[in-house]
């Protein structure tokens, strides 16, 4: 057990330092949330650096392009960026982390050589189309249909809670090829081309008022068979394939901004005026700050634990799930001190500008936090995959 | 002793029910975001129904009911998101005669009034009295509210008006109250949305609220809308039996809000003044809870739904969250009551006789 | 709605007064808890008193020789004497609430001319042979079983969470008559007398170290045919009829006492010495206890409303199962509070002396909490009966 | 990085385990209450196998290891339910020379001690260091202790004994440290039994660990005890980066006690100490509610059983009250940690190359 890191550790963060401190300040400013188009450029551009610089696919085999780091090396990449402000993934997202690694695993040598270097270029956008409005939680019983037609499949249906549906180049596309059989063996896995005719996509609005999620709407839409990755009806498996490039390193960035938010929270406590003095002197709001930040550090703990095993094992160890579990109810708990600090300034929305003395941040925030309970599985879900693959509890019927 | 709604009282309720269903349906609640929250129109027809002028005594045109049926009323159009200054707006009737009038505390700093476009007057409450600001003299800067139904505005000063009333106190307590009667709403409707949701939505081939998961938080939010409807209904009781109806009481004690210190004068003895101050801070506290934990758990049992703008929770949610930080937050009514805890806690539940 | 004592209750209420101010003083110091037989004594005796002053089955119809009050005036009854001191029910707990009435709903009238006046009086204490160690939540599975041999059940089996047990004359006792039917409907009620051959008693110690419930052990009992109350295989009826006399009174005391408990942790809070002053002037320990006297404010009005929905249709409104849920937590994070108020001295527990400097009892009491959420029914079979009974949740299969 | 448990650490985790099985099992540890927690014998045999001499250095006659294999080996003793002065036996080894040492805080007024009647001497930690007091000058009286298996006695003054180090800050992090390792492990054996019941306890026709409502909390319960596990460790890490195995720190920067104040001297640098502090009392927060909710839960997750003095679950919840209280309240490390929030949280958790 030891955290420090090693000579070779120290070497790849010193590295990566010194790139980021040349590359970061000629970025200019971010785009608008609204400006898609500047969105694409600036994720894409991100990406292209990255590539240039040797950082693109981080965790993909240097076979396939890809920097083949140890899970160590991976948080180290995600520790140094977050910390020194680098974009985030962004609309890179699917095609780093999802579709790509699936290609490297199941698909064949025409199709990673189609993809995998555009997607490592910061040339192809990916979308990712699992999720349907009436299966929710119980994925596997997603219903968009695909009939065979010659040489294509003819595909009917509805996906939701597609990222950058509206700017994607590719979806990852789960269908239903065969209704008769059991849930999980009649699903296949299709590369779908966005631009093919068919296709509409609806943005989703959520309750924090931004647009990222959109809706895709399929309407006989006919994709090449040429495309389906892996066996017709396999496609449950290949979609899971790619969890095993999960190294826990999901919630990296996520957790330290936050810790970052924590101690901007606490500078904001020192100045907020409260009951003749300031928000830092009431005993309860000091004290949650503190507790808050113990389960900050302890969450990081649990990452370097997690990250280790997969080190170690090639898996992850358990951690994922608790940490899901954990950190949705951990910052909802701050979310909640935010406003309780703020008072009557919980009111008002951040403006763009982000009018830092009114913390309108947070109180954003409390409604982002909202979907941490949701998104990617349930805190339900969590619970019952660590109560039945974890501690052997019998499942429900 | 009686605790249950009387007939009048239930047909009250039924009839606000009624009222809002036909004319205040969710459709056009969200249509309201279009006239910053108030359709003149619409707000014509709820004062006509006496739902403003509700405890103004019969013989000054009022309906002359107490401050339960206040409560009641309020309730039932929290329960439906309407929106609009209706706590203002129900105070000054009788007072000023304005018809859509806000009100706030007044603050050293910048002030953030609700319904800044739509008020014909804002009353101030400060440690003097009560002020009226007309709505022409109120230059404001519009903010983004955390409630779309809510707009705010930022005042950099709050004029210092033409004063209506000498005494705070009243003011404040019936303030908290009415607030706390929308946030009971908010958090019925929350969980009503829920449990309805949780009886139709189908998953892993069931219904989701057989899951215990589902099933257990709604009857933890139905567990909280029960007590802080007790505690919210138990206040209207205690400022009918303390204030009276329609009548002001005299200045009284101290309600600790952000900006003023409050003085209890000489009206209400000891007693009573410790009873309502329990009452009105308790349903503060429990109302408001209710409203954010239901408004919450009806998003999480919604799933993803729930983070949709379509989907009706987060409008529960939001709007508790713009009730909130009405008159003095949350800490100050638990520091209020904990002054109040006192050496035989049941003299105060055994005196009513 | 009106909270206020009509003149005819403030009436009743000022007569109790009276009576509690003359009879309490002549009571003298009650019995250590060890006690058995003078506990007996001091129950009976003060169950006497309430007898010859009119006040004994305050809820009992008069023609039964109860006081026939309205729930309100029950209210005022248990108000009343929590207020002022008076002894609690104690082991006249099953004859006044559970045997005794469902005697006056279901007995013969040999049957009831036999106990209810004695129950009244002083005379007999009762116990519930209810529960069994493998049935739990699920109570009707219960399998302690009777067979029919002539004028007598012969009964066989084991009863669990049988207060007062060893102390008791009679058992109100469920068993099971035919093993063949649906659960619900082989049950038989039958009046044990304790004093019959075959039946073993033996305390159950509590995490709290106290020994008031008991095991009861049956082989082969011959319990008198006459003795069974209602038709055979009527039992779980018959048990169920007692419910018809609640009218949300039954945590009426515990609520009361629990205030009188905050008001001493407000005062001892006042006391303590924190951080260079006193835990008063710790903000959330301040808190805490405000948003605690509102949340038991709230409870005693719900209690109310409860009661008055009692004595409008007869029958209490839903709050009961909303009570018991939400009164458990709120009297956790009490203990909770007082634990993080004592500090050190939360290692203490309180001797039966009842050191209160040190707040000992606080601790003891944290210790009896634990049971609030598992008695009478758990929390989580609360919270199945109200998604279930109230809000119209389907069942789980 | 690898903060993974290296083989040795197994094994070392996968003894103790062992020892615990074939000479701490539940009957024996219960049937402690009789000697007032220590049985001499058995106290030897756990001596005997390096449990207390872990962190001396083999050339003193120790095992040589570090603080994170001093956690470990806590963890598995609390997770057996091990009664005892652990934590000042251990770090009294190579100090003093007696066998069952206590550890407290010197405070104003009067003290209450654990295990007074068992122990060859009592280490009193204050702002000057650490003194060691023989039992035979300690008299006490006895008091009814929370846990049948920590007898506590009070004493009236403490008495000043005999200086045995003159630095403090790192006796009061270690006994924070090892405390919270021993309350890892009682979160750890708690859910264990929750977890066994359920999978074995039929209600309805079914395990209870198939409805959600029992399954749901025990996986808050794993939840809990391996994000207070993984703070464990990484205090463990970091007590073994900033003090090294057997090192006493130099005097350090303040530890808010009860009693006293504790201050940092020179050799640990700002970096270390807010590193440290942040580690430590963090471990010292997730332990302790760790093993109080699990503790809790455990009760419940048995129903009516959970109430019996018979069923192991509350000798898990009271050992874990019995712990909180050492070392500085759960407030005090609260408000330790928040003065350690500082402007950049990640320079904390990037240095360690």
């Amino acid at each position: 057990m030891d955290i420090r890191l090693s000579a070779e550790e120290v070497a790849f963060r010193d590295e990566l330092r010194a790139w980021l401190g040349e590359a970061l300040p000629t970025l200019g400013n971010p785009p608008g949330s609204d400006d898609w188009a500047a969105r694409r450029e600036w994720d894409m551009g991100w990406q292209r650096k990255l590539y240039d610089a040797g950082y693109a696919g981080i965790n993909w085999p240097s076979e396939f392009g890809g920097r083949g780091s140890t899970p160590t090396e991976h948080l180290i990449f995600l520790e140094e960026t977050t910390r020194m402000g680098a974009p985030y993934v962004g609309m890179n997202f699917v095609a780093q982390l999802h579709a790509g690694p699936t290609l490297i695993l199941e698909a064949t040598a025409e199709q990673q050589a189609r993809h995998l270097p555009a997607m490592l270029k910061g040339e192809e956008v990916w979308c990712q189309g699992f999720s349907e409005p009436n299966a929710g939680s119980d994925l596997a019983s997603l219903s968009t249909r695909a009939i065979r037609d010659g040489d294509h499949y003819v595909v009917t249906g509805q996906k939701i809670w597609t990222s950058f549906g509206h700017v994607a180049d590719y979806c990852e596309l789960l269908v239903r090829t065969d209704p008769e059989a059991p849930k999980h063996r009649g699903i296949t896995w299709l590369i779908c081309p966005m631009d093919l005719p068919g296709i509409e996509v609806r943005p989703i609005t959520t309750v924090a008022g931004s647009s990222e999620f959109c809706e895709v709407f399929f309407d006989e839409v006919r994709i090449p068979v040429e495309n389906r990755v892996g066996d017709e009806n396999d496609g449950w498996r290949v979609a899971m394939v790619t969890f095993s490039f999960e190294r826990g390193t999901a919630f990296i960035s996520e957790l330290l901004g936050t810790m970052n938010q924590l101690a901007e929270m606490a500078e904001l406590a020192r100045s907020i005026p409260r009951n003749g003095s300031t928000a830092w002197d009431d005993d309860e709001i000091r004290r949650e700050i503190g507790r808050l930040q113990a389960e900050y550090d302890a969450l990081w703990a649990l990452t370097k634990r997690v990250v280790s095993q997969a080190q170690r094992t090639g898996m992850p160890g358990p951690g994922g799930s608790v940490f899901k579990l954990y950190y949705a109810d951990v910052k909802k708990r701050m979310a909640d001190l935010a406003h309780r600090m703020l008072e009557r300034n919980a009111l008002v929305l951040a403006e763009d500008s982000g009018d830092e003395q009114t913390g309108g941040d947070m109180v954003a925030s409390r409604l982002y936090v909202l979907s941490l309970s949701i998104a990617a599985g349930t805190s339900e879900i969590q619970r019952n995959i660590i109560g039945e693959r974890i501690l052997g509890l019998p499942k429900e019927r | 002793m009686d605790f249950e709604l009387s007939d009048d009282q239930v047909a009250l309720c039924d009839g606000i029910r009624d009222l809002c269903q036909g004319r205040f349906d969710i459709d056009t609640v969200r249509g309201l975001a279009d006239c910053d929250g108030v359709d003149r129109q619409l707000w014509g027809e709820l004062a006509d129904t006496g739902v403003f002028s509700l405890v103004v005594p019969e013989e000054d045109g009022g309906v002359g009911l107490g401050w339960a049926e206040a409560g009641l009323v309020f309730e039932q159009l929290g329960r439906a998101l309407v929106p609009g200054p209706l706590v203002g707006t129900l105070l000054a009737a009788g007072v000023v005669d304005d018809s859509v009038v806000g009100l706030i505390e007044r603050t050293d700093g910048p002030a953030l009034v609700e319904y800044p476009d739509v008020l014909d007057a804002l009353l101030v409450l400060d440690g003097d009295g009560v002020w009226r600001v007309d709505a022409a003299e109120l230059s404001f800067e519009a903010a983004q509210s955390v409630d779309p139904l809510t707009p705010v505005g930022r005042v950099a000063k709050l004029p210092q008006g033409e004063q209506v009333s000498e005494e705070t106190y009243g003011w404040a307590n019936r303030a908290v109250y009415l607030s706390s009667a929308l946030q009971v709403g908010l958090a019925t409707g929350a969980r009503e949305l829920a449990v309805a949701y949780a009886q139709e939505r189908q998953q892993f081939g069931k219904p989701i609220g057989q899951f215990q998961a589902i099933k257990h938080k709604c009857a933890d939010m139905y567990s909280r809308e029960e007590v802080a409807r007790a505690s919210l209904y138990y206040a209207g009781c205690v400022m009918d039996a303390t204030m009276g109806p329609g009548l002001p009481a005299e200045p009284g004690d101290y309600l600790y809000f952000h900006g003023c210190t409050i003085e209890r004068g000489d009206a209400l003895g000891d007693h009573e003044h410790r009873e309502l101050v329990r009452a009105v801070s308790g349903a503060r506290i429990l109302a408001a809870e209710a409203a954010d934990h239901n408004g919450k758990d009806c998003v999480q049992v919604h799933g993803g739904m729930g983070f949709t703008w379509e989907i009706d929770a987060h409008l529960y949610l939001k709007r508790a969250w713009a009730l909130t930080p009405c008159f003095g937050s949350l800490d100050r009514h638990a520091e209020r009551i904990a002054d109040m805890v006192g050496a035989d806690p049941l003299a105060y539940t055994s005196s009513m006789g």
